[in-house]
């Protein structure tokens, strides 16, 4: 019994000792990965994740409170490269969030803005121009599609379109599925 | 000579530990996904389970046999191991920044791989010596590693396969490793004895 | 630094008082749990009523090519100071399919078996698995069998030209089998005095 | 994360988030000695014991342990409990503790129940650290005796084979032979069958899901039918 | 897929010649349990069932399985084989071209550690039980196991030559002994296995020219396996058997030309054939010399299924305009 | 003469079905009521327009100027008015419109005036370039690249320059024709080509499968007593005229990977454009046209035209006696790498060597999944795993794609031809090297967008910050007010 006791206090002391070194030392891993996160987000800034813009979303899956299939504008591609990051196993868009939509851009019809300026304080990305009391405008490549300037426009002058497909922007389709894919 | 052989071939491929022992499954299967980080992981493994089976040896033989502690075996060889890993982590940490990048993340995790363990518990359930304990380790760790590494590349090739939606994911890999243990059986009665 | 490492210690301290204490508490029952495991395998063989020693005390170890490479324990059953049987184990069949057969062979002191059991092996499962009690009687055949029952020559599979059955599909597990046990008998034929007569000291 | 309802705990252990068949983890065990019910259920409830005290003690000095020797203590709180536990069963319980042989010893790293101590029972109440304790050992219980009554049935046609080990001499008779002179398919009670069979059990689970949120689905009969793929 | 089929019928007609009409038996249940398999899977997971059945791989699969089978195997073997094979190993993960281990082979080995008994009763060659049995008799054997009258079970049986062979040399006979006592020996290989390997050879070769299959793999396993043979053959002739013994015994031929060679489990790029072939071979022959089982093709081939992906990957070509 | 050849790996022999359009000499394509020309005929920026709406054009006139270094300028291939600046079909696999030149010609064929330069040899490289740039010559072998940035050695030695006579595609024979009747055009161009350049050596790959063509270009040499031109045969193989293949197989050279040809002292260009490098500077004519090859079981009477740039392709269909209704499906380029065309009123454009008709389009068999044969591997001449290409472009796994040297893969649909899974792989590999640009795009986009967004955040917070400044000062003073009235108070 007490050289038990004996034998392990001294094992155990040792053991501490060098935990106690090393165990600091694995706080510093969290951050890089939030940053890694960040990188792999879309950056619409559009808050449907359930959270304030892109690095917080990143913020919360690193912290293991957020899924992985919550941004509906990173689409699967999205999901996947997260898996891959995590080494998780991708898992479809959780619909809770919202579904994904083609890409669009915010216009303004200009003859009917009143100037209030309200887009521009929503815009999370400073794409619309204007000053008090003149018309606004989306500055068209700036826009990431977020939607958030469409709730607080007073005279519902703002929509969304989707982006311009011309010649230089199109892109081969995937063939379609091989033999007996139904659906 | 040819004794130590047998030992590699037994160990590696007739009884090989994830396959036919079951054991370090949790890594086999956690860290498999890609092909780099199994081979990290296969990397650290080899190291951490060939040293701790050396070192558990001794504190059986040194510690607990003389002073008749037995009963305290697997408390003292988790201490072992714990320590073994923490021990690896700060020398690879000082003497190569590059590979603690490769292998950082993994080694914590071979704290809970019950083949760690069950390496140190079978040296002493079969009185194996001082050599034979580092060669069945080692043996093991490169069963393991083999299998690990085999495993990553089926895997990356299984993602991309029209498997049925519920076999996805685990189902799938289980089913996979239950094939690959199918193959292993091909080795039995290699070695008798 | 050395905070943490004193409070793990106390812990050490703490688990480890509490582990010992369990195994002080259990340790007798423990014993007596692998006495009883080890005799109930015994008796088996040599029921209790036949004979009035213990077992486990009783015990010699012996070495002979006959029996296998390694040595091997045998406990001895007397009554009345009188010998009655003998059980070896393990008795090593070198020869099974893959790989040795371990097995446990009581003895009458007339040289009749008083039965035959397989403590270990690595047979086919489903092949050369019969020789497990579990599996088939196959094994119990061999109890009240002697030297002379049957006559040396039959000692052997029935495919050899013997008098034990083999399995379909699988003689070598059997022949092995036969053939250790055969051995053992011989042995026993031999050395049964000296068996006996070593006194009961060793073995404790 | 502390306030979790007891609710939710339950259906944690014993479904969405089952430590076997969702997280994957203590696979070592619940492969191994799987072969039987018998020892599927030793095996389980030694888990379940062990999982339900470390958590519990985890939880109680969860206040005292400082950040850098939390991880030692645990290991060690764990190691301890299975080796009281271990002597138990060795004492009480000989041929099963023979029949389980080091797995025993090995649900020290089971990797669940440092997970467990780690993500639950250190930053939550005793009562919930216990609760969840006993329901995922309970989640793996169950995982191990479904798993080993699908070998043992498919492999020897039997269930409980030798439940004395366990219940004692009157558990002899309780053996159920599904199907007489059945053949045998080894293949169930080797060690693919393992695998192979834990992969079914997951894939049935996975299916049961989907059809669960089909079901919610067009319950709320949401315009888009999520999960339903292939 | 379909002139896979075509190159297996001459060694087929060359079986059923030496082992009686039990193989056709098997064949033609094997095909048509593949196929029902088949269908009902793609049926459950939602896919066009008439290109796939049509694509014949499941034919070929059972072909494959069925000559690997005892000729008198019952018949829940045969059924319980393929199911698995083309169930678990094939449409689990996909169906055709997306399965990673060779179905007709893990059906088969899944059979031989499950039911080692019925897969190691093998029929002797008809010249050494001299008994004949026609297409009734043998689907009444396997069907209902009913031996025609005056026949037992130990007289139409025998082990296969290798299997012959590990039984002979375990009881530490020498190879030349062995092959004098029993029957089962012909002049190169296995009485009537060698003219079976031979036509299978002739068939394989047949689809090298069609191009439907490459040589890198054939050449790499029989390569290996004859050298492997040959060394240790040199080495200790009463211990080892020569190469051709070797090449013309179990499945060597079978397995060289038609197993070795999916190409939707074997290495892609063409070095990565050619390791693929000799990882084949050198396995076949350790587990055939050393192993507890007569014949290594299948755990062999299963093996290296298991190494391919890796194979490919680090065998890629030099791509054009890279150093 | 017998030259040391090399042979690049894989390619396939195809049927070649060239003699069904080389039975018919050359003739003058009709001309049309109306050009329509589109400003982005070559790879680069797109041209910008210098005419407006009721414009009167002349034949040859610069109507739209290059933008930038990459790109080419448009010219009016007739005399008319310019009736509409706006998007028209062009031949594109988007079958899309884009923007386009529209002239009414009025058939005079006025030409405006021209300024040739009889002696290039007088005349220095860069000025030499400079003209073929006005001209708005550009590939007219394939990518349609403007020629004069290849004509630029960038100060290397270039040791070869390489005409590509193979023309190995099937069906094709526009450069076969314009060989056997403009040879002497085509060596004067190589020559000022070779000037611009100093070519060390000059060598003319022509698949052995042209035996005239062959015979036309000796015979010119012949009476121009020019010797240092050499004429090489080499096997027909598809793609033998690839740049990459052609080089390899006359110089034993290999372009690097995502590398250029004059990174290994080598020029390639293609026998048209040698053709039309001549008519620019010694006649001071630009590209205004060119042999084009209209045949395929479409069309009655299969022929080469020489025909206008701008020329609406229903109008061609029209001349070889083919009523455009008729024609089920039509391709523009050739049968392994054209692409079909949408609408027969899109116009022919600098890259169109080929109009490939079909009266009823072949109903592609099933693609079943891949079996990983390997027969593709053995064909691809850029010796890439097409079947691993297509198992992650498939899986969309594009970075895993990429590893596996998708950008090495020229498009050559060798691999989809011998495919027995019939798997259209190209489609997958372009579908794919699609998917990867957009994703860089999108990236670099969300980078902006972060940058913009964190920038926001950080000026919110300075605003707060001020405006509690202000407010705290506010209070200050206030407090500072009060304080005197109240002691007042008592
Ligand atoms: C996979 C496999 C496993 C076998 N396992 C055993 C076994 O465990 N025991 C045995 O006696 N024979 C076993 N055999 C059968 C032997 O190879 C041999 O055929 C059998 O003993 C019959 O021998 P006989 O021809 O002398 O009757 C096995 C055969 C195979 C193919
Ligand atoms: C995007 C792009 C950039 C190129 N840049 C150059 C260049 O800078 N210099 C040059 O000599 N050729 C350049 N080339 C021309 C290529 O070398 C090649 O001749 C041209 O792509 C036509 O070949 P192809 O029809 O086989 O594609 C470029 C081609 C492309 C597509
Ligand atoms: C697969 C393939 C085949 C080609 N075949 C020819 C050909 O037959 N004749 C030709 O002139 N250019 C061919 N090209 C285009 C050449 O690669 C190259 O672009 C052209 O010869 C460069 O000359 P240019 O810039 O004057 O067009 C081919 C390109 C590819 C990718
Ligand atoms: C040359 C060749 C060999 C084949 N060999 C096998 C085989 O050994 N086993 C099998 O199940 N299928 C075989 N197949 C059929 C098919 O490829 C196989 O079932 C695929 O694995 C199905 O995905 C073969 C097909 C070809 C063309
Ligand atoms: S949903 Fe996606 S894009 Fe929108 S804020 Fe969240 S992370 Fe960013
Ligand atoms: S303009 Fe509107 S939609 Fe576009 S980014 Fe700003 S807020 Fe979002
Ligand atoms: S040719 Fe077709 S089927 Fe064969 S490997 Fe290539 S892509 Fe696959
Ligand atoms: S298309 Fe690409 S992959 Fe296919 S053969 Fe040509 S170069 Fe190779
Ligand atoms: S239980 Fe997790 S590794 Fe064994």
């Amino acid at each position: 019994m007490l050289s038990a006791i004996i034998a392990f206090t001294a094992l155990a002391a040792v053991f501490g000792l060098i935990l106690g070194f090393a165990a600091i030392r694995f706080k510093v891993e969290g951050d890089p990965l939030v940053d890694k996160i960040d990188a792999l987000l879309p950056q619409t800034q559009c808050g449907q994740c359930g959270y304030p813009g892109c690095r917080p979303y990143a913020t919360a899956i690193a912290g293991g409170e957020a899924d992985i299939n919550q941004c509906p504008p990173g689409g699967e591609a999205g999901i996947i490269a997260l898996a891959d990051l995590l080494g998780r196993d991708p898992k479809p868009l959780n619909a809770m969030h919202g579904v994904v939509k083609p890409k669009r851009v915010a216009i303004i019809d200009e003859p009917l803005c009143i100037g209030c300026t309200l887009c521009i304080q929503a815009c999370p990305v400073d794409a619309i121009l204007g000053a008090p009391k003149q018309m606004h405008t989306v500055i068209e490549q700036e826009c990431t599609g977020c939607e958030l300037c469409i709730a607080p426009c007073p005279v519902d002058c703002i929509r969304m379109a989707p982006v311009r497909q011309d010649i230089r922007s199109w892109k081969w389709q995937a063939p379609m599925q091989a033999a007996g894919r139904r659906g | 000579m040819t004794e130590y052989a047998l030992i590699l071939v037994s160990t590696v491929l007739v009884n090989n530990f994830v396959l036919v022992k079951f054991l370090g499954l949790c890594p086999f299967m956690g860290v498999s996904r890609k092909l780099e980080t199994s081979m990290g992981m296969a990397l650290a493994t080899t190291f951490v389970l060939t040293l701790s089976s050396v070192c558990s040896y001794l504190v059986n033989e040194y510690l607990l046999q003389p002073l008749g502690l037995e009963y305290l075996r697997t408390i003292a060889f988790i201490v072992v191991i714990a320590a073994v890993v923490q021990f690896t982590e700060m020398v690879v940490h000082k003497t190569s920044p590059l590979l603690y990048q490769v292998l950082g993340i993994y080694l914590p995790l071979i704290t809970t791989n019950c083949a760690v363990l069950g390496v140190a518990l079978l040296n002493v359930q079969e009185q194996h010596g001082f050599l034979h304990s580092a060669l069945f380790g080692f043996g093991a760790a490169a069963g393991f590693s083999l299998i690990l590494i085999l495993f990553a590349a089926l895997r990356e090739r299984i993602v991309a396969a029209d498997v049925p939606a519920a076999f996805r994911g685990p189902a799938i890999a289980l089913v996979t490793a239950g094939l690959m243990s199918l193959s292993f059986m091909g080795f039995t009665g290699l070695i008798k004895a | 630094m050395l905070r943490t490492g004193a409070a793990l210690a106390l812990f050490a301290v703490a688990g480890t008082a509490i582990v010992a204490y369990t195994f002080d508490q259990t340790r007798a029952r423990i014993a007596e749990s692998e006495r009883a495991a080890l005799l109930s395998k015994l008796h088996a063989l040599l029921p209790p009523d036949q004979h009035d020693n213990d077992l486990l005390q009783d015990a010699l170890e012996v070495t002979a090519p006959e029996l296998g490479p390694r040595a091997v324990k045998v406990h001895r059953a007397r009554k009345g100071g009188l010998p009655v049987a003998a059980a070896f184990t393990p008795v090593i069949a070198p020869d099974g399919y893959s790989g040795p057969i371990k097995l446990l062979i009581a003895i009458r002191y007339d040289g009749t078996l008083a039965g035959v059991r397989v403590i270990g092996h690595r047979e086919t499962p489903g092949l050369g698995d019969p020789i497990e009690e579990a599996r088939s009687d196959w094994i119990l055949k061999f109890t009240g069998r002697s030297l002379d029952n049957p006559q040396p020559p039959q000692w052997k599979v029935k495919k050899d030209g013997g008098a034990f059955d083999q399995f379909t599909g699988a003689t070598i597990t059997p022949r092995a089998v036969v053939k250790a046990v055969y051995n053992s008998l011989n042995y026993f034929a031999a050395h049964r005095d000296e068996l006996f007569a070593q006194g009961a000291a060793d073995g404790r | 994360m502390s306030i979790t309802p007891y609710k939710k705990i339950v259906h944690d252990g014993l479904w969405a988030n089952n430590p076997a068949l969702v997280q994957i983890l203590g696979l070592c065990p619940l492969l191994a000695v799987s072969n039987s019910v018998v020892n599927a259920l030793g095996l389980g409830l030694a888990t379940l014991l062990t999982l339900t005290l470390s958590n519990t003690i985890v939880s109680l000095i969860r206040d005292l342990v400082t950040p850098e020797i939390r991880l030692p203590v645990f290991v060690l709180v764990i190691a301890c409990v299975v080796t009281a536990i271990e002597l138990a069963m060795n004492a009480y319980l000989h041929e099963l503790h023979v029949i389980l042989g080091i797995f025993i010893p090995l649900i020290v790293t089971n990797c669940i129940i440092i997970a467990r101590a780690e993500v639950f029972a250190s930053k939550t109440t005793v009562g919930r650290a216990c609760a969840d304790g006993f329901m995922m050992g309970l989640g793996s219980t169950l995982a191990l005796v479904l798993l080993g009554a699908l070998r043992e049935a498919l492999g020897h046609g039997t269930l409980l084979a030798n439940a004395h080990l366990m219940f004692g001499a009157a558990a002899k008779d309780w053996t159920i032979t599904l199907m007489e002179h059945y053949h045998g398919f080894l293949l169930a009670i080797l060690p693919p069958g393992a695998f192979i069979g834990l992969g079914l059990l997951i894939a049935v689970k996975n299916v049961i899901d989907s059809r669960i949120e089909r079901y919610r689905a067009q319950a709320v009969s949401l315009p888009h039918e999520a999960g339903a793929k292939a | 897929m379909l002139r896979v089929i075509y190159a297996l019928i001459p060694g087929v007609i060359a079986y059923v010649w030496f082992f009686g009409w039990g193989v056709a038996v098997n064949i033609i249940l094997a095909c048509s349990v593949a196929l029902v398999s088949e269908a009902v899977m793609l049926a459950v997971r939602g896919r066009a069932i008439k290109p796939f059945l049509l694509d014949g791989s499941a034919p070929v699969t059972a072909f494959l399985l069925a000559l690997s089978l005892p000729p008198l195997a019952p018949w829940w073997i045969t059924l319980t084989g393929t199911a698995f094979a083309i169930v678990v190993a094939k449409q689990l993960y996909g169906g055709l071209g997306h399965n990673p281990f060779n179905p007709a082979m893990a059906g088969y080995v899944m059979l031989l550690i499950s039911f080692p008994r019925e897969m190691t009763q093998w029929l002797a060659p008809e010249t050494v039980s001299g008994h004949a049995l026609n297409f009734i008799e043998a689907a009444r054997v396997i069907f209902s196991g009913a031996l025609p009258p005056g026949l037992t079970l130990d007289a139409v049986s025998a082990a296969t030559p290798l299997d012959a062979l590990k039984t002979h040399l375990h009881l530490g006979e020498t190879a030349e002994t062995a092959r004098r006592a029993s029957p089962v020996f012909g002049s190169l290989g296995g009485l009537g296995w060698e003219w079976i390997n031979g036509l299978f050879l002739l068939g394989g070769l047949w689809m090298i020219y069609k191009k439907v299959i490459t040589w890198h793999i054939p050449l790499a396993l029989l390569g290996s396996l004859s050298t492997m043979a040959l060394i240790f053959h040199l080495f200790n002739s009463a211990a080892y058997v020569s190469p051709l013994f070797h090449l013309f015994s179990g499945a060597a031929m079978l397995g060289a030309f038609f197993i070795a060679t999916d190409p939707v489990t074997a290495c892609t790029t063409p070095r990565g054939k050619l390791c693929y072939g000799a990882g084949v071979g050198v396995l076949t022959y350790v587990i055939r010399t050393w192993g507890g089982y007569p014949d290594g093709i299948a755990f062999a081939v299963l093996l290296m299924n298991m190494a391919a992906p890796l194979i490919d990957h680090y065998t890629q070509p030099r791509v054009f305009g890279h150093k | 003469m017998s030259t040391k050849l090399w042979r690049f790996p894989g390619g396939l022999h195809l049927p070649g079905h060239k003699a069904e359009s080389t039975q018919r000499p050359v003739e003058r394509a009709r001309l049309p009521g109306r050009l329509i020309l589109p400003l982005h005929q070559h790879i680069g920026a797109e041209a910008n327009p210098v005419v407006t709406v009721g414009e009167r054009v002349r034949k040859g006139q610069m109507i739209a100027r290059a933008e930038g270094y990459v790109s080419a300028p448009v010219h009016a291939s007739s005399s008319g008015t310019v009736i509409a600046v706006g998007d028209f079909p062009v031949p594109h696999p988007s079958g899309m419109n884009a923007p386009c030149i529209v002239i009414e010609t009025d058939g005079l064929e006025q030409w405006c005036e021209r300024r040739p330069a009889p002696d290039y040899t007088t005349q220095d490289p860069s000025h030499l370039r400079n003209l073929i740039r006005e001209a708005g010559i550009v590939g007219l072998g394939g990518a349609g690249f403007p020629s004069y940035i290849k004509l630029n050695p960038l100060g290397k030695a270039v040791d070869a320059l390489i005409l590509n006579a193979a023309e190995c595609e099937p069906y094709i024979t526009c450069d076969d024709m314009l060989m056997r009747e403009r040879a002497a055009e085509i060596i004067h161009g190589i020559r000022i080509m070779r000037h611009a350049l100093h070519a060390a050596r000059c060598i003319i790959g022509i698949e052995d499968n042209k035996p005239e063509a062959h015979a036309a270009l000796l015979r010119a040499l012949g009476e121009l007593h020019i010797s240092d031109i050499q004429v090489t045969q080499v096997p027909t193989r598809y793609p033998a005229g690839g740049e990459k293949q052609l080089i390899q197989v006359l110089t034993g050279k290999e372009v690097p990977s995502n590398g250029l040809p004059i990174h290994i002292g080598i020029v390639c260009h293609n026998v048209a454009t040698a053709a039309a490098v001549y008519r620019a500077v010694q006649l001071g004519e630009p590209l205004i046209s060119r042999y084009v090859t209209i045949t395929g079981p479409g069309v009655p009477k299969p022929r080469n035209l020489d025909v206008l740039l701008g020329t609406p392709m229903s109008e061609l269909l029209e001349q070889c006696g083919a009523d455009p209704a008729s024609i089920s499906h039509l391709v523009m380029g050739g049968p392994m790498m054209g692409f079909s065309v949408h609408s027969s009123s899109a116009p022919v454009v600098k890259t169109t060597n080929c109009l490939l008709t079909g009266r009823h389009r072949p109903a592609e068999p099933p693609a079943m999944p891949c079996i990983r044969c390997g027969a593709c591997a053995e064909a691809c001449p850029a010796k890439l795993l097409p079947q691993q290409l297509y198992w992650h472009a498939h899986a969309k796994e594009f970075d895993k794609a990429q590893q596996y040297n998708l950008f090495d893969c020229i498009e050559c649909g060798c691999c989809a031809a011998v495919c027995p899974s019939h798997i259209p792989l190209v489609q997958y590999y372009r579908y794919a090297k699609g998917e990867i640009w957009t994703r860089e795009r999108e990236k670099q986009k969300a980078d902006v967008a972060r940058e913009r967004h964190e920038f926001r955040l950080a000026r919110l917070a300075q605003e707060k910050a001020e405006r509690e400044a202000r407010h705290a000062q506010k209070k200050a003073e206030l407090a500072g007010k009060t304080a005197p009235r109240e002691t007042a108070l008592h």
